[in-house]
């Protein structure tokens, strides 16, 4: 099954069986990249249904986390990375997507802990807890129309992936390609959270831009691994 | 796109930095993280306001930063909550020992941005209560939904929370008028043409020569429905209906009414719409006893208007005729 | 055209109705001729100040009737001044036996219908003076044209005038003092989008997506000259050259400044172009010691922007201080 | 030599020899229509060189002229007739043109006193009077572009028509075809008066709205008079 989004972000390595501290700095990276690269799509995404700043949010906050990292910053765990990342995306992004991805990314940097490197079924339980502490933050339930409707089957597939004896790299993989198939699956959706709840039914035949960044950003760790079958 | 601007990005920093250079003598502008308080903050044993939320909707919040209103306003980029580590200085700063009060309108993320600060200041030895203020008739409110947004009322709750918290209400006592206002406050806004967000470069929706959005926000977002345009009269009475329905409004009833305008509606049109809601008000026996007409929370250059009308008693007349000094809404001072 | 309006000729009428409702506690309207007086006119013993012009320039004129500048305001047709008809029982209303002066924008129109009237009044047995506001640098002035115009600058003749008029000056000395600002403001506006008048129902000009029109008025009028646009800065400094240039100011001077909205920009904007005007001053030496941001004499729901200037003495920031309690400028009370 | 502007107002009589009070409430009546009929097209020259408004503002002063005559008014002579519609035209035009045009009715009718009967000579006077009234309050002179360029040539055609032993309607037919001519060649002409005198060199190419709005009153009072060679 390939990635059939809009969005595509080049690969950076080979396929990893556990991940590095190297792969949460090219998933960072590759996460600004593909943001930045749909950074109108996903204006346009948010313009139909909410305020058209997601895009616009996302660019400013994966720049802010890219500009940190050439600034020198030299973390010595993936969950260093992340929870930098973490904090820099809270303060920079604003909005909705900025606390939710903030602690995303915050809750995956506690999973991990101090591990360097990371196996499949601590990659499959780090998206599991990013996907919990946006659900204890914002409080939507799969179907909703929003971010929980990529991330939730993204978990679910990791979890299967690596029970199958996936490498973390496929682990990721899987992740990303559910959901992308849950962001596409929004389209006909009535929104219950969020901005786009306010349209109502005028809420549907619309995507969830948040569903949609959530399956760019877990294409770029899938990449970032070395993992991706276009 | 056609604006005075300099670039997208730079917007709210070099707007801000001109405002704080135009009001030096009531607010300072404290530019990173960017937030605006009173000059005169923290003000010892006073319970400090805080606002804030995107850009776009100014005077909201800057404008309201002064004497007898809010003590620190935190602006996040356009139409995008502002970031805890904005929300969370700003708060600190204003703390004069008698605790801060959060004035939050509710959209995810200002909640979201604003609760995680609230947490941390709490953390930080500052007492920190907050107020959601949802008064947008035309959002359908629901246990399982974000719920109504808050547009006009706000201005309302700035103003009286802000009197409460200067005539030396503690923080319980400035929170429960802010409640109070946010139950008694309903209001809902019409869109004749949508506004461009500069970062985005294309109008936030498109509306036929004959149409007009019933019940927009103040994001640019569309509204619950699309209607061929009408006269002014018409869609006051349009707008009027749903709030005076869901405040319940009974002749012998008081009121303060706003007639805002959304940024680019002339003056003269806002007076022709105040005209008709005064009309159909008094016809139901309700008695305006308060106004305002104007830009007072806007969505850029949006063309449209919105009305918001808030139950008066006693005590909030008072507080709303005590002496307020901001930028954007000044007398007795 | 979409238009918060009942018909177009109803929007003057209708518009000035809720004015007079929103602000019953400081003006009277006089319907038919149509006028508006202060409450509590004829002040006996003060000079009278009145002024009017076409409508559609609102906050301008009605907004500032009140105590600290205009007694009257007399509104005519959209963008077409007034008729003696309505300025002379303006005139004779507010003469509290010191006489009364005529603020009058320098358009034919203008000058005509209040000459007829300031005759009329005179033949009454009210002494009349007349001030004309000419501050528009965009207009070439000559002997042989019918001059400059009169634009933002009035706002300050308004308010100055009115602050003398208010501590008891006699006729020749508001006179004097509404010269001196005359004297001593010149004005310079852009236009991104034109204004729709409403009996016209289209725009009154047509701009390309990457063109401005540099040297507009406020009556939707073309201006100068056209260029592609700029960014805010540029703008800016464009529209601020010959008005420093004209006033020949230099280092050591002190200035009253206001960037003035045409009614379709939002505030943030201003505020854009409020600090580059400051930061080019402050560069020449010139101090921004008094400053307004925001609508005050628009051309409806024009997109653009003016800058006005105004050289400032001890006195004029006196007067400028003292207290002010109009519908659309207000402070001291 | 014909009337080719765009506007065009039924005849209402026969060829007058000399003018009646019938005639100026004719004259009144049919300005109103012709200014009814072409308030777009003024509307439209005064929004290419000044605010969009001369169409506006006649329209509204002759309907409250013709509205009136409705009411019952009764004056006993021409003069009187154009009295009361310059005090209307001044209390209900506003602008540049209110004043002007009140003062051109006002002089005319002064120019008439109590006749009953207005021949040729006296027609001419009394344009001559108007124009006078005009140049007097607004201070242009040919050539500046504004109505004036439409009244003096008209005034110089009707001088000649009475000197050449035509009667009032030809005087007064001569007059309105010279207007016309007149409002036509406004329009190479730079503004050096009125709002149009602001745009400057931009001001060249456009016929002047206050010179068209003269030539098209002209022509109703000849109209009124029965003497116009289509
Ligand atoms: N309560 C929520 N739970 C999960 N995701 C949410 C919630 N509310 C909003 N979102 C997500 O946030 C996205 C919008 O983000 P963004 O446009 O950056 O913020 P805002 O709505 O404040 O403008 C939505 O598309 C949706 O996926
Ligand atoms: N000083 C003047 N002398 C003669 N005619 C003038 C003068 N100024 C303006 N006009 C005439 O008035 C016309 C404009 O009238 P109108 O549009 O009704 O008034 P305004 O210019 O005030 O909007 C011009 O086209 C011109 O013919
Ligand atoms: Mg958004
Ligand atoms: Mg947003
Ligand atoms: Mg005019
Ligand atoms: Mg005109």
């Amino acid at each position: 099954m390939g990635l059939t989004g809009p969005y595509r972000s080049p690969a950076l390595g080979g396929l990893a069986v556990t991940l590095s501290t190297e792969w949460a700095v090219a998933w960072l990276r590759g996460a600004a990249e593909v943001v930045a690269e749909n950074r109108a799509l996903l204006i346009d995404l948010d313009r139909a249904i909410g305020d058209a700043d997601h895009g616009e949010n996302l660019d400013r906050g994966f720049s802010a986390v890219v500009a940190k990292l050439d600034a020198g910053e030299d973390p010595a765990t993936p969950g260093e990375v992340l929870k930098n990342a973490a904090m820099t995306l809270m303060s920079t992004v604003g909005g909705a997507a900025g606390p939710l991805y903030g602690t995303a990314f915050l809750r995956a940097a506690k999973a991990l802990g101090d591990a360097v490197e990371v196996g499949p079924h601590e990659a499959a339980a780090m998206l599991e807890a990013a996907r919990d502490g946006v659900v204890a933050r914002g409080k939507a339930e799969v179907g909703d129309k929003t971010m929980i409707d990529a991330w939730t089957p993204a978990v679910e597939s990791a979890r299967t992936a690596a029970a199958a004896g996936a490498s973390a790299g496929e682990v990721l993989s899987a992740a990303a390609n559910a959901a992308h198939a849950g962001a596409v699956a929004t389209e006909p959706l009535v929104a219950r959270k969020g901005r786009a709840s306010y349209l109502g039914e005028r809420s549907a035949n619309h995507r969830d831009p948040g569903a949609v960044s959530t399956a760019m950003i877990l294409q770029a760790a899938a990449v970032a691994a070395g993992s991706v079958n276009l | 796109m056609k604006k005075l601007i300099n670039s997208p990005r730079a917007v709210v920093a070099e707007s801000v930095e001109g405002f704080g250079r135009a009001h030096a003598d009531l607010v300072t502008v404290h530019p990173e993280p960017l937030f605006i308080t009173r000059k005169d903050s923290p003000v010892s044993g006073k319970v400090g306001l805080v606002s804030g939320g995107g850009s776009g909707h100014e005077p909201l919040h800057a404008g309201y930063v002064g004497r007898g209103m809010l003590d620190a306003a935190v602006p996040g980029a356009m139409f995008t909550s502002p970031t805890p580590d904005q929300i969370l200085p700003a708060t600190i700063a204003v703390d004069g020992g008698a605790g801060v009060l959060h004035i939050v309108k509710n959209y995810t993320g200002d909640v979201l941005n604003f609760e995680t600060a609230a947490e941390l200041a709490e953390e930080e030895g500052v007492t920190v209560r907050s107020v959601l203020v949802n008064d947008d008739v035309a959002v359908e409110d629901s246990l399982y939904t974000a719920g109504r947004r808050g547009v006009g009322g706000t201005v309302f709750v700035e103003r009286l929370a802000g009197a409460a918290a200067e005539r030396g209400d503690d923080l319980d006592a400035v929170a429960a008028v802010a409640q109070r206002v946010v139950d008694n406050v309903r209001s809902m806004g019409v869109a004749l043409a949508a506004c461009t967000v500069p970062h985005a470069g294309v109008p936030s929706f498109d509306l036929a020569e004959d149409e007009i959005e019933i019940g927009i926000g103040i994001h640019g977002e569309p509204g619950r429905h699309r209607i061929a345009m009408e006269d002014a009269d018409g869609i006051t009475a349009r707008l009027l209906e749903p709030i005076t329905a869901d405040l319940a409004l009974t002749a012998g009833d008081r009121v303060l009414l706003m007639v805002n305008g959304m940024g680019g509606t002339p003056a003269s049109e806002l007076y022709i719409v105040f005209r008709k809601t005064v009309e159909l008000l008094e016809a139901q026996g309700v008695k305006v006893e308060r106004s305002l007409v104007g830009n007072y929370i806007t969505a850029l250059e949006m063309q449209g208007a919105s009305i918001s009308v808030l139950r008066l008693d006693d005590e909030l007349v008072e507080l709303w005729d005590s002496p307020v000094h901001t930028a954007a809404l000044r007398w007795g001072a």
